[in-house]
């Protein structure tokens, strides 16, 4: 059994920076898993860029960008297998690409157009929970309901530094630890809650020191390190699944980015240390790893990146060509019979609004999420 | 209520239940007494102390396919989890397109008049009510609480069922035995009469009941247990005051934004031209809930009902 | 609001501004910028991102003297506070026998119409009128809210202030230099009329302004902005009432349980007999607010209350 | 300072067992300081076992039981200043008695009667708070105000093994830990939460663990050694007072009464053990160590003993003979203007009910706290 007491302080790191400090061997990941590792890490960068110049042109709404924290999710959820549920945070909006959803679906989310649901089931992937830290006591459920039930399924939350100061943190990761439910407690740490520095969040020398609190193992990772967190990822995976209970995963790096595109970091962040951390971005660095071992060409980085382009050219596509929501949908979902119970209320904005047309993002400022 | 457990964890093996103090001990209230013996720890579960735990945790369950039936130790222990019921509970079928339910169940003693210290009075049920995508039940006989329970845990949606705490206490009612249903959304008419409408629910009721015998020289009193306040039997409020013109609404909660104010709005808008005076509501204060050396002038009482009918019934 | 908080801050040292990302970035929508460089880190102070916390702490700030302004950075984020809201704040002053004062402000941007993704729309004021011990306002106007948070942070009792954002980005509007307050408890006649009258408060008073004048050739509505949900201004709402005999109320949040059915209910029990029809209530929809490409079919559209008034005038 | 990380495993203890274990000096505590802790436990022993009483008799309510907690609440009590704040919680329920609050008042609380209102700011103790765990924030807030004012004044909050498992707990501990608060985290780890046992409730090692998560320093202590108690509160009150921040200590026994009147603990709980640890009862153990040091005499013993005895029936009588509680006060705290804003709704009570009469705590089936 991994240790319980003390957390780990060390950030764990598997790729190194060329000659000065050597990549670390990862065992058990042959080629082809590593370039699909590149494949997800691509994806999302290229989905995080293109959705900030979206909406700089007004194609989608606020969007909360989640530049450099890409090798976390790939990484992560790399570590799963099919059976295994996510459930995402606002940052980790587009995550269900890696289990195969339409871009389009994740765009349409961010326009405000109900082509932005899924049903969890199909992916294995929650719905993206906006308020902070809410969704790990639902992670937990889920992880100690499949278990329960004897299924073999494993769930993974993400959230981030500022949400370990919620009570729903502290209450789900309990939940699991007591339930021995088969959870990752996956925390992003990139120092920032929007403007609020972590000194200003906790007193705790780590993150990872939490976990001692609940009696599971704390793990430190490098969160610009695809394979370290991958191998972390794995290992708590493997725990879990043993019926040995949750494992909290500190992954460690600095917000690069503005929160979401609504807010301006300047007013309150350290300029030249975002220009700093900006140097150490995570793809690049993956991609440079890779062509040390040799196993990334120019031509198949080229037509990885080609493929994502064009995965984000459909689904911007694809969600501007979604019909105007139809306004039963206010109605229908809300409970299970909502089209009959509501059916008089729809009666009546049907005769006073005839259609309904399709809204674009306002103009105004716009709004934090 | 017991019972009404007992037969739906029998009948479908999905169901679950969970809460604090609810095995080993049964619950405070011994509404899962024989539960933890019968079905084993993991169907009938002692949590850690922490409702937003206990309902957040439910949400993951039933994602994993259980039908959880969770209870919250008192009504004022359920606060924190009105979070993942306002953000979470109410809204993740919704937020699902439809993919996916959540029949989970929220039971709870309810409501005041039992001779207790602070905050194990209070009458939430407009925190509930007023949230989208939950439905809410609240039983005035032990039959009811059984059949409402049942049908509570069969709902494909979120359902809160408040058991009025005098029930618990109340005298041993014949309650059916085995599989017994109460559909949602139908009210009972507890008594019929022609010249005044209580409409009142939880405990009430009984109240209610209690007050139309006070008055019975003097009217013929009809009484409305609404039962389900969401969804509400409207046909059935609005019959009454159809046929007797006379509302006087009896609740125990706040008064502000009480369950009375939608009834009494609800007659404002549709039975306008059936009121033959004011729609009066007999309620709690807009106070917290006193010491109970005082909780009687609280709560309603007989003679606030009754004085409400005659001012009615001579407007 | 942020020459509110500025003059509060200036005029009472125990004044304190709390919250999460309220000093560095000044706010979210920037209404408390400037105070931390102007009055230091302990006066506006970033927040651990918990919202019971913040609300917790601000007790026992009280407790110790200060006047804590605790900022809730959306609407729905509020919502983990309930239970301290419900539990403690709300009756503190209770418990103390009126020893102790508890004289803090919990203000929040509220409301729909901002085209942002889910929870951040909601309108949760009955969550908060219903909670006795708690007094609620909501401006409609940015001179209401400079003045209405000033009363808020000066009054003895806990009071909500809910902040409509479409204020925070409607036109700028002349608001008074310098202190200004407007009294808590009473309501505003925004517009004179005889034949109708419009409830409204918060960013519904605009859009019954604009209604009003999409029915101007057809009736002389009046207008009246709540502005302070609890204490009501009943006197106010009663006398447009008797004047116009004719109400009909607007409100964004959910209607089961909305405030509109308590003003309604207030209507049927003391108006019944100025009442020439029946009292319409133009609200939100009991389901979970929606995607924001739909949200203008949820919110209350002038389309709904003219047909309403409409309705209402032919009865 | 203290050490942060890890808490500590072993538990302090000054009093030992006669010969085979000898007791530890206590330094800067002389003998009238002794006898004063002395008279403190006898008084909350001899409330708490006059109350199970009172209440068998039908003169007050339900009532939570705090036999064999008596050396925390004491000890605890004993490390702090007049200026600094207590927050207990409902097992705490009697400790403004150490603070000079009449036992009527105390009495009154557990009778219904207004006259148990108290106004905290006349003991520094808060009001007895019932939702578990909820009191901690306020605590925090108290301590981390009073620094803000520039006032010297500490503040302890008091809760059970499973308040630590609840939201508030977490928040208000990282609130005192982020801001630093001069607060003292004092949980009563009783290994029970009604009839939950402490293995039910967390996977820790020990509940100390959880300052780790916090930043800051753990301790645990032997909760029935009244001077260990009150060693480890002093320490953490040093700590405090020069501008350290908070401190959790874990005072560790086993409940060996009920968990209140209402409660029946032989469904769940193992009798033997009981009886064992009804052997190692706090206050006895005191007495032996006085009168191993030869500061207690049969004479004190039972003059103090007296004293208690004789509070608690001028106690009851005095709340006895409170006159029945008008119903004004219904209304009249509820806001600054209470009794104006409900003027019409008390005249309409007076009309209907005439005065008010007291009432008994109810027969039927007794409610749980
Ligand atoms: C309960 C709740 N409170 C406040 C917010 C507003 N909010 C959105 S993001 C954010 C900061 C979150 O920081 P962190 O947990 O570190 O995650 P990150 O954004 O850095 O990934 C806040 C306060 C929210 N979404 N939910
Ligand atoms: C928020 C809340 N939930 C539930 C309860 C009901 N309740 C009263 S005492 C108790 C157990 C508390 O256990 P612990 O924290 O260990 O303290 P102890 O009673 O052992 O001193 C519970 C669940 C409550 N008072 N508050
Ligand atoms: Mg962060
Ligand atoms: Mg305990």
């Amino acid at each position: 059994m991994a240790q319980v007491f003390p957390a780990e302080r060390e950030l764990r790191r598997v790729i190194g920076a060329g000659h000065s400090v050597p990549d670390r061997a990862l065992e058990g990941v042959g080629e082809r898993e590593l370039l699909e590792l590149y494949r997800s890490l691509v994806l999302l960068r290229t989905y995080d860029e293109r959705s900030v110049v979206y909406h700089r042109q007004g194609r989608i709404g606020t969007y909360a960008i989640f530049w450099n924290h890409e090798a976390m999710q790939a990484g992560a959820v790399h570590a799963l297998e099919e059976q295994d549920w996510i459930f995402p945070s606002y940052r980790e909006s587009a995550i269900g690409l890696l289990r195969g959803m339409p871009a389009s679906t994740v765009l349409s989310w961010w326009r405000g157009h109900p082509a932005g649901w899924w049903n969890p089931a199909d992916y294995n992937v929650a719905s993206i929970c906006v308020p902070i830290g809410t969704h790990v006591p639902h992670a937990a459920g889920l992880a100690w309901g499949k278990r329960l039930a004897g299924e073999d399924a494993v769930a993974i939350a993400f959230f981030g530094d500022g949400a370990t100061s919620e009570g729903s943190f502290h209450e789900g990761a309990n939940f699991a630890a007591v339930m021995r439910a088969p959870l990752i407690l996956f925390c992003n740490n990139n120092q920032w809650a929007i403007s609020t520095p972590l000194d200003a969040q906790t007193r705790a020398e780590t993150l990872a020191d939490k976990a001692v609190g609940y009696g599971m193992p704390g793990v430190r990772v490098d969160g610009l390190d695809v394979l370290a967190v991958y191998e972390a990822t794995r290992e708590a995976v493997a725990r879990a699944r043993a019926g040995d209970g949750p494992t909290f995963i500190e992954a460690v790096h600095y917000r690069a980015a503005p929160h979401a595109t609504a807010d301006d970091p300047r007013v309150y962040i350290d300029l030249e240390r975002v220009e700093e951390e900006r140097q150490r971005e995570c793809v690049g660095r993956y991609e440079r790893y890779l062509r040390r071992l040799g196993v990334l060409s120019d031509e198949q980085a080229e037509q990885i990146r080609g493929e994502a382009a064009e995965t984000m050219r459909r689904g911007i596509a694809q969600a501007e060509a979604e019909p105007a929501a139809d306004v039963a949908l206010l109605f229908e979902h809300a409970y299970a019979d909502g089209r009959v119970a509501f059916a008089s209320e729809l009666a009546e904005l049907r005769r006073l609004t005839g259609g309904t047309e399709a809204v674009e993002p306002d103009e105004g400022p716009e709004v934090q999420v | 209520m017991n019972d009404a457990l007992h037969v739906e964890l029998e009948r479908d093996d999905s169901v679950l239940v969970m809460g604090e103090d609810v095995g080993r001990a049964g619950g405070v209230f011994r509404a899962t007494a024989g539960l933890r013996d019968r079905f084993g720890p993991d169907r009938c579960v002692d949590t850690p102390l922490a409702e937003a735990g206990i309902l957040g945790t439910a949400v993951g369950l039933c994602m994993a396919g259980w039908r959880p039936v969770c209870e919250m130790q008192y009504d004022a222990f359920s606060y924190p989890c009105l979070d993942q019921l306002i953000t979470h509970v109410g809204r993740y079928r919704w937020r699902t397109g439809g993919g996916m339910e959540f029949p989970v169940t929220i039971r709870m003693p309810y409501g005041g008049g039992v001779r207790a210290p602070e905050l194990h009075d209070d009458s939430p049920e407009t925190y509930y009510v007023h949230t989208p995508g939950v439905k809410v039940a609240i039983p005035s006989t032990p039959a009811d609480a059984k059949g409402l329970l049942a049908a509570a845990i069969r709902d494909p949606d979120p359902v809160v069922v408040l058991e009025p705490k005098l029930i618990y206490r109340g005298v041993a009612e014949e309650v059916p035995e085995g599989e017994h249903v109460v559909p949602l959304g139908r009210a009972r008419v507890a008594r019929e009469g022609s010249d005044l409408t209580l409409v009142a629910y939880g405990a009430m009721v009984a109240l209610a009941e209690r007050a139309a015998a006070g008055l019975a020289d003097e009217a013929s009193v009809e009484i409305v247990d609404v039962r389900t306040l969401k969804p509400l039997d409207e046909e059935a409020l609005l019959a009454s005051a159809a046929k007797t013109g006379r509302v006087v609404i009896v609740q125990e909660a706040p008064r502000t934004c009480g369950y009375g104010a939608e009834l009494a709005a609800i007659l404002a808008e549709k039975a306008i031209l059936d009121l033959r005076g004011p729609v009066l509501r007999v309620t709690g204060y807009d106070v917290p809930y006193p010491y109970w050396q005082i909780e009687d002038a609280y709560m309603p009482s007989i003679d606030r009902v009754v004085d409400a009918a005659r001012k009615l019934l001579e407007f």
